[in-house]
């Protein structure tokens, strides 16, 4: 066990350093960051200065030593666009995300996990042909019209939400959490939803399909043969064997989520990194587009390390220290 | 015919689902639509001088002041919707397919390789899937469109838009062809066919391709349709969020995004019935994949 | 009373002398302010300075400046100040630095008095350092902030402390920042605000949902489409007028050979007059404004709108919508059939710019003249324009000056890098007559005689097209009925001018 | 007890009703074991299934009485059927393997089925499911009670699957296979559990099974099937012993006798499966014996030794590879039989993939004939050995590429050595050595899934001769099919083997079969040799331990019940 993880680590530790190679080589070639941090009246002398100053004249492989250098010593950069340190701007902005994508995720749960069992249990019943037909035209609806239905239909028409932003935030100990607020719940309900439609409807039917396999399977044929109660069987026994191949693909949505909330979030003007990460797309604020890269590749090895150990914790045939 | 459909496991199922039937008509007349765009649609969007900004905002036929020379309105260009509608789908299924054809080939390839050659081929191809699956879509399309400007010559820039998109969607989707390649062909080393076919000293590639991947076709065939859905849907996110096609190239994609802006102003359909169209299609490629999924694992019925 | 206002983008900097953009400076002015300032309709008024005059015998102002102003942070307010802002703002490291381009040197006369020596005489100079904010020398040095941060931050990227009429109370960039007034600010407030808040809305449909639900209270701009939606419902007023920016299109005059054409390789027809005419008579404006802009735009004969000082009220016809003629001119200059070239246009810089080349293309089509489209972001676009990576172009240009010459200087003088001058002349439109006339407008002081010389001026430029003006692009901005705001021309929206009923 | 009249299922598909069971009746009483046994596809399951309510839709019980005492099953709703289950009538699937949930502890899982039928307190249930096992027969159980599922071995397993089945009293259990998945000295240990639980506790078993030495070994009474109709009913020493029914007789004769060496098999005439006919496959005869440039070549291994990798724990530690066969040497006479016996695991497919170049020996020498046969990736593709050795695999179902027709599957060898030149002459060869091994010609253009298990079996030997091989390595080749294909597929293994003078490997872990087949014999365990002799002399007179426990605990029928 602990050498399964070891080894995931170290294929994680590969993994970033190949994204940061990406993030930085290749945004070298998207637009130029001069013309960005230049006003309408810069001469060009001026901007070459500016040029040789940022080191975008040096050569390419001097420059992507220089960039993970500082990146391991924690040094981030400066943003083009702001001048702010970059690694200050994501941090500020990575609350937001996160907490969006956790109640989506919480909400494709909460939400995806009963409603998959649910059809899968009664997989002729109308309700889950009509579950199943609406969650289908869920995925087939993009997310940004499905994000603006939402607000002008809650926000405008209705006037029960707010149209944009993260509303109240508390800081508790330099993290900004909108949870704490009655205005910060009310805020994240619309985004969230937005972000949360799609994942629901794949964890949907992920657990679904998973949940028909498992209750096909000799143990819940044995559990049923010996009367175990069927709630307890659903949940208990067929369930919980389903829960490995959901929490593997959760984990690879988690690259789905945070794609995604870039969309969400430039629709709500949701202050996480997504949208910073347009603006500076806009701007081509490359030490911010690099950062974000690397940043998100970070969240994405985590959360499939977290993955790996919560296998472990599902499954003892994975403990492996305890085989006789 | 009646017993040849009976024979036929999925012909029968598939006469037996009215609603499999009704998407599978609806997305065979999208196809048509597209492909014969060229010949049915009334006007040439590409061709700037067959439309008139003077014809601008027309509504629907039915709605006052609709013409029946416009059946669904006109854009804020003039361009008359049906003709935009027609070459918008064109062109999101052109990238939608090619997309799907280019991330299955280089996905199925490389699983099936992985798959066949284990060991530490297989492990690199599986990290590069990490890599690729740790950036979204979105990213991998900025990446693409960053090579892209950064090695062709601005002439071509303009044309080779589509084919930017392109790639960027396909490489964006060829990790779930080979996961779900390399996981088949990791069963079907396992059969026993497969051993028989190594022990006559057949041709791995001959192996691979001949005995191999026709039975892994199935669950391929699944993530084929579905991926075709979300590539199309991919591109029309692209399109809004400005890093897709350009606006005077009808996607299904950018039609929304310039419908977007007259959402509130009363011009609703240059927004809603691309739109429609849009989750006609998805819907319909969603409900065949559905389908086929069904077909090829028959113990989820 | 509290406030709460949108737009498009966030400033990027709280420093005045760090970016010249109009987000920044605008944002910026509700905090610092300038010797002089601009009154609602654009002319100047003292500010810091409560009067200036030429200095004799010397070519340069002298400005005598208001006693008794503090700084937000109390210090008060001095000729030191204004010293140090200048060399600040005329620094290396500043993007103001073109301003001061006339400038020679800089006398403090005592603690109220500073004179600025130019190289020759400068009648527009006063108003031309409008946006010249002023910090705290004390301040800026104790802070280590002496130049303007380039490429990282220091402490004025997200402090300020200025003399303005509002201060900052908190800024979280690209999220939100709020505003409160100050309290020892020099001027009687015309404004009820006791807190404002600024919030960024990139998407505009977002930002009217966020003004129709009542989350905000003014939002700038909005979509011209949504201008009706608005001002049909209760408690909302749409204010419109004309922004002083130029729509038009550019040619490269010096090209030899057109870039992106399919039939005319050899040649540049563009370098033909009479086919520049043509293209400007193949654009039907009036449908363009009837369509596109809902009837809201004003069209424009030469490259400032009526309302700005130097405007020739001689030349004050455009080409008219002629297709006919068009296909005459082309004819008589040799291409009866047309050809085809490329166009360059943003999609996210100007109102609509993307569907205006769209129309365009379609209304040369018309003529022959086969537009081949190229539409991308503003992020890399002046970059092309600047590598001469174009055939025709879209570009608007707001006059910073308020005076003709400011175009004049920059997009119709030959391209000349050491004077700075025609620097955003991508395509080197030259004429010698208008090159020579330049310095001349600059240097006049009398009225007439300089009008005169505008004409003449515009008269040049307009029978060669070097340029096809298009027209003034509106300004749109939406607020709840309970809101008094005051529209400026350039776009800057002062909170000063802001009262909640 | 139980009583079931005239039971009859079907189960309803797009082709009209399919009736799995017809007319079906029989009865068990308390501590009575009732056998059922039957060919696959009999109906023996179903009758299990629809006893005891868990029939798989859409499969439903069209006419009959099913009375558990004084209940009548068919008359319980879903409810009272499912609180029935368990409590009154357990079961037990064949695969102790899968019948368990992996993730729950064996504690937990006994502990809620006792309370799901028993209102008791959690540490009695608990107490009982401690006793439980012990009288299963596990040792330490309060503490190995705590372990998972696959902390125990296949036998273990089955003791807590019996365990659960058990563990509220039922008074039928019905057991479906339950030893056919173990090894022979598990079955035997869980036979023995079986038995006496019917004496002691008086429970009721219906054992499910087609293995007629286990029903011979311990039913009281037994029931035949076929097609789903019960062929014939009785206590156990009558019904075998003096079978009435000709279905019977044939079955009994096609049951490889253990004891002794059999000529060729009864072959029971079955309707659906043509009886191999020497005369249509001539051409192909001829085709094969023109190709016997020599004489039959022989194969000998000396000390071979195959090792895996094992499984990595640590970075630090190289993992302590797995040795799966070890100091393998002995010597294939040429055109002779050698049979290759062990029980599961032992390593006899392993062997067979060391032969066949898909595994590479760690150690050790391989000699085809008198040249050298290298191992593993070094045994070039184009190897002649490719030719000479070909395999038939156990599996007849994954043996075969179901995407392929078998025109095209049999065509393969004949294209890749290059032995038949024409496309239409190799239709023609494949299409008469189907003759050969007893199949219609027109099967060339079929594809696999239209053809049984037993049917598959001679396709994929014909695919081995097209080959024209000298040796023949057979990997269980039987094992997943009924008796009676059995006997009709390896009188024709012994046929080809007389008429071309293969030399054939012949691996099975089934006694009575390699007995019947091989002149020599090696007996594996855990990778090494535990005897190796000719067969006769192996079975007669085993030399080693393992040899003579093995005989013994294998399940045969008295022989005065064979005819
Ligand atoms: N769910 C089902 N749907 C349709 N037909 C079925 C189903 N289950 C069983 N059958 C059919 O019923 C017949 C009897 O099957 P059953 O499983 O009872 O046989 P069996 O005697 O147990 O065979 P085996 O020894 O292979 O387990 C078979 O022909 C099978 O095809
Ligand atoms: N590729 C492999 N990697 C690791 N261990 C293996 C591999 N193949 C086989 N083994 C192990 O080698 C041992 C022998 O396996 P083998 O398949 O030869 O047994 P067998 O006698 O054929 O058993 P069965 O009767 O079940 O087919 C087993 O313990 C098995 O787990
Ligand atoms: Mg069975
Ligand atoms: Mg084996």
């Amino acid at each position: 066990m602990v050498f399964f993880l070891t080894k995931r680590l170290i294929q994680s530790v590969f993994v970033m350093l190949a994204v940061a190679f990406l993030a930085f080589s290749l945004f070298r070639y998207v637009g130029d960051p001069v013309s960005q941090m230049t006003g309408v009246e810069t001469s060009v002398e001026d901007r070459e200065r500016l040029r040789e100053d940022l080191g975008l004249n040096d050569p390419f492989v001097y420059q992507f030593v220089r960039f993970t250098g500082d990146l391991l010593k924690g040094d981030f950069g400066y943003s083009y666009r702001t001048r702010q340190p970059v690694a200050e701007m994501i941090a500020s902005r990575i609350p937001a995300t996160l907490e969006l994508g956790l109640v989506a995720l919480m909400i494709s749960l909460l939400v995806g996990i009963p409603a998959g069992v649910y059809t899968a249990l009664r997989p002729r019943g109308f309700a889950t042909q009509t579950i199943l037909m609406l969650t289908l035209v869920g995925v087939s609806i993009p997310t940004f019209v499905i994000g603006i239905m939402l607000i002008f239909f809650f926000g405008v028409q209705l006037g029960w939400l707010p149209t944009f932003g993260r509303g109240g935030t508390v800081s508790v100990g330099g993290w900004e959490t909108s949870f704490l607020t009655i205005d910060g719940w009310r805020s994240l309900i619309l985004p969230a939803l937005t972000l949360g439609v799609y994942q629901l409807t794949l964890t949907m039917r992920l657990v679904r399909a998973e949940m028909m396999d498992v209750m096909q399977s000799d143990y819940i044929r044995f559990a049923t043969a010996r009367g175990v109660p069927m709630g307890r069987m659903y949940f208990r026994h067929a369930l919980s064997n389903t829960m490995v191949p959901v929490i593997t693909i959760i984990g690879l949505q988690f690259g789905g989520v945070i794609a995604f909330s870039i969309v969400t979030e430039s629709v709500f003007q949701w202050p996480g990194m997504g949208l910073l990460f347009l603006e500076s797309i806009r701007f081509v604020d490359i030490p911010v587009m690099g950062v974000y890269l690397v940043v998100i590749a970070f969240f994405f090895v985590l959360v499939n390390l977290i993955v790996d150990l919560l296998y472990v914790l599902i499954d003892p045939r994975l403990r492996i220290s305890d085989v006789s | 015919m009646l017993d040849f459909i009976k024979r036929h496991e999925g012909l029968w199922l598939f006469t037996h689902s009215p609603s499999v039937m009704i998407a599978a008509i609806v997305a065979l007349a999208i196809l048509i639509g597209a492909v014969f765009a060229p010949w049915i649609a009334p006007v040439d969007p590409y061709d700037l001088s067959s439309f008139s900004l003077m014809d601008g905002l027309l509504p629907p036929v039915w709605e006052e002041f609709g013409t029946s020379k416009f059946p669904l309105g006109t854009d804020d260009q003039g361009r008359d919707m049906i003709s935009s509608i027609l070459y918008g789908a064109r062109l999101s299924l052109i990238i939608g397919v090619c997309a799907m054809a280019i991330a299955s080939i280089l996905g199925v390839g490389l699983g099936l390789a992985a798959g066949y050659i284990g060991g530490r081929f297989d492990a690199v191809v599986m990290r590069i899937a990490d890599i690729q699956l740790a950036l979204p879509a979105i990213l991998t399309a900025l990446l693409i469109d960053g090579i892209a400007r950064g090695i062709l010559p601005p002439e071509l820039r303009q044309d080779m838009r589509v084919v930017v998109l392109t790639l960027a969607i396909a490489l964006s989707l060829w990790v779930n062809f080979a996961r779900t390649a390399r996981a088949s062909t990791f069963v079907q080393m396992n059969k026993e066919y497969v051993q028989a076919a190594m022990m006559q000293g057949q041709h791995p590639l001959r192996i691979m391709f001949v005995h191999i991947l026709p039975n892994i076709l199935g669950p391929l065939l699944v993530i084929m349709t579905v991926d075709l859905a979300s590539a199309i849907l991919l591109e029309a996110t692209l399109s809004f969020l400005g890093i897709g096609l350009p606006a005077d190239s009808p996607s299904l994609g950018t039609l929304i995004r310039i419908g977007m802006q007259f959402l509130l102003s009363g011009e609703w359909w240059i927004l809603w019935i691309p739109t429609l169209f849009l989750i006609a299609l998805v819907v319909s490629i969603n409900v065949l994949g559905d389908f086929l999924r069904d077909v090829f694992n028959p113990r989820l019925r | 009373e509290s406030f709460n206002w949108a737009s498009k983008t966030d400033p990027q900097t709280m420093d005045p002398h760090a970016v010249n953009s109009t987000p920044v400076l605008s944002f910026l002015n509700n905090i610092y302010e300038g010797l002089v300032r601009r009154a609602p309709d654009m002319s100047i008024e003292p500010s810091l300075a409560t009067s200036w005059e030429p200095l004799e015998g010397e070519n340069g102002w002298r400005f005598n400046l208001r006693e008794g102003v503090t700084f937000q942070d109390g210090a008060a307010f001095t000729s030191e100040d204004v010293m140090f802002s200048y060399e600040r703002a005329s620094s290396e490291a500043a993007d103001t630095r073109s301003w001061f381009s006339p400038v020679t040197d800089v006398r403090i006369v005592d603690d109220y008095t500073i004179e600025f020596l130019t190289n020759s005489p400068n009648p527009l100079f006063p108003s031309s350092i409008a946006n010249f904010m002023i910090l705290d020398s004390d301040w800026a040095k104790s802070n280590d902030a002496v130049l303007p941060a380039k490429d990282s931050e220091n402490f004025a990227t997200l402090n300020v402390n200025g003399t303005g009429p509002f201060t900052v109370a908190s800024r979280d960039p690209g999220v939100k920042t709020v505003l409160v007034p100050h309290a020892e600010w020099w001027d009687t407030p015309t404004h009820n605000i006791t807190e404002a808040t600024f919030t960024p809305i990139g998407n505009s449909a977002t930002g009217l949902a966020a003004l129709l639900s009542g989350d905000i209270d003014f939002i700038e701009p909005i979509p011209l489409q949504d201008v009706e939606q608005v001002e049909s419902r209760d408690g909302f007023r749409v204010i419109e007028g004309e922004e002083t920016r130029v729509i038009m299109f550019g040619f490269g005059h010096e090209h030899d050979t057109l870039l992106y054409s399919n039939d005319v390789t050899d040649t540049n027809p563009f370098t033909d007059p009479r086919v520049r005419l043509a293209a400007a008579h193949a654009i039907d404006i009036a449908s363009i404004d009837r369509v596109l802009f809902r009837g809201k735009i004003e069209a424009a004969s030469q490259l400032v709108p009526a309302n700005i000082s130097g405007y020739s009220e001689a030349n004050q016809d455009r080409p008219a919508y002629d297709p006919e003629r068009a296909k005459e001119l082309l004819a008589e200059a040799g291409y009866p059939d047309g050809f085809s070239f490329g166009l360059k246009c943003t999609n996210d810089r100007y109102i609509n710019d993307e569907a205006l080349c769209r129309a365009a293309a379609s209304m040369f089509a018309a003529v022959g003249l086969d537009a081949q489209l190229s539409t991308g972001p503003v992020r890399d676009y002046w970059e092309q324009l600047r590598a001469d990576d174009f055939d025709m172009y879209l570009l608007g240009w707001s006059p910073g000056t308020f005076d003709i010459e400011h175009p004049v200087r920059f997009l119709l003088h030959t391209q000349d890098d050491e004077a700075k001058l025609g620097s955003w002349n991508f395509g080197n439109y030259s004429n010698a007559r208008v090159d020579e006339l330049l310095p001349l407008i600059l240097k006049e002081l009398d009225p007439a005689a300089r009008q005169d010389m505008i004409d003449e001026l515009v008269k040049i430029t307009q029978d060669e097209v070097a340029y096809i003006p298009l027209y003034t692009q509106p300004l749109i901005w939406a607020v709840k009925d309970n809101i008094d705001v005051t529209q400026r021309a350039d776009n800057f929206f002062m909170l000063r001018w802001v009262t909640v009923n | 007890m139980l009583r079931v009249e005239n039971l009859t299922v079907k189960f309803p598909s797009r082709f009209g009703d399919f009736t799995a069971v017809q007319d079906l009746s029989m009865t068990i009483k308390p501590g009575e074991i009732h056998g059922l046994v039957g060919e696959s596809g009999a109906g023996k399951s179903t009758v299990g299934a629809a006893i005891i309510g868990l029939l798989q839709s859409p499969g439903y019980i069209s006419d009959g009485t099913m009375m558990l005492g004084d209940t009548d099953l068919r008359g319980l709703d879903q409810q009272e059927a499912h609180r029935l289950r368990g409590k009154r009538i357990s079961m037990i699937f064949q695969d102790p393997q899968t019948s368990l949930n992996p993730l729950m502890r064996i504690e937990d899982q006994l502990v809620e089925t006792i309370l799901a039928h028993e209102d008791i307190s959690a540490a009695a249930a608990k107490s009982r499911a401690i006793d439980l096992l012990e009288e299963m027969g596990i040792k330490d159980a309060a503490s190995r009670m705590q372990s998972y599922p696959h902390q125990f071995s296949g036998g273990m397993r089955q003791r807590v699957v019996i365990a659960l089945a058990l563990c509220t009293n039922p008074e039928l259990i019905i057991a479906d296979e339950p030893t056919t998945a173990l090894d022979v000295a598990v079955q035997s240990q869980v036979l023995d559990l079986i038995r006496r639980l019917a004496e002691v506790r008086k429970v009721g078993f219906m054992l499910i099974t087609h293995d007629i030495g286990v029903i011979a070994r311990i039913a009281d009474t037994v029931t035949v099937m076929r097609h789903g109709k019960g062929i014939e009913s009785g206590p156990t020493a009558q019904v075998l012993g003096n079978p009435v029914h000709t279905y019977t007789k044939q079955l009994m004769a096609a049951v490889p006798p253990l004891d002794r060496k059999i000529d060729r098999f009864m072959v029971p005439e079955k309707d659906d499966i043509v009886t191999p006919s020497m005369n249509s496959g001539a051409q192909a005869e001829a085709w094969l014996l023109s190709g016997t440039k020599s004489d039959p070549i022989g194969l000998s291994l000396s000390d071979i030794d195959v090792t895996f990798p094992g499984v990595r724990t640590s970075i630090f530690r190289k993992p302590d590879p797995f040795v799966a066969l070890s100091e393998i040497s002995f010597d294939v006479r040429p055109g002779s039989v050698m049979g290759i016996v062990g029980e599961s695991g032992s390593g006899k497919s392993t062997l067979a993939k060391t032969l066949t170049g898909l595994v590479k020996p760690a150690n050790g020498t391989m000699t085809l004939g008198s040249a050298d046969l290298p191992g593993g990736k070094t045994r070039a593709r184009k190897h002649p050995s490719r030719q000479l050795m070909q395999m038939v695999f156990q599996d007849p179902f994954s043996s075969l590429n179901s995407r392929h027709k078998i025109g095209d599957i049999l065509a393969e060898p004949l294209w890749l050595y290059g032995l038949v030149k024409d496309q239409k002459e190799r239709q023609e060869l494949c299409a008469d050595m189907l003759g050969l091994v007893g199949m219609p010609p027109e099967a060339i253009n079929k594809f696999p899934h239209q053809f049984s298990g037993g049917q598959r079996q001679r396709i994929a030997v014909a695919r081995a001769l097209l080959a024209r091989p000298k040796i023949l390595i057979c990997d269980e080749p039987t094992s997943a099919l009924d008796v009676s294909i059995q006997a009709q597929l390896l009188n024709l293994l012994k046929d080809l083997q007389k008429a071309f003078g293969l030399t054939v490997i012949f691996i099975s872990h089934n006694l009575s079969v390699v007995r019947q087949m091989s002149d020599d014999v090696v007996v594996l365990r855990n990778g090494r040799i535990q005897e190796k002799g000719p067969s006769e002399q192996v079975y007669e007179d085993p030399k080693a331990d393992y040899t003579k426990r093995l005989l013994e605990l294998t399940p045969t029928m008295p022989s005065q019940w064979m005819s």
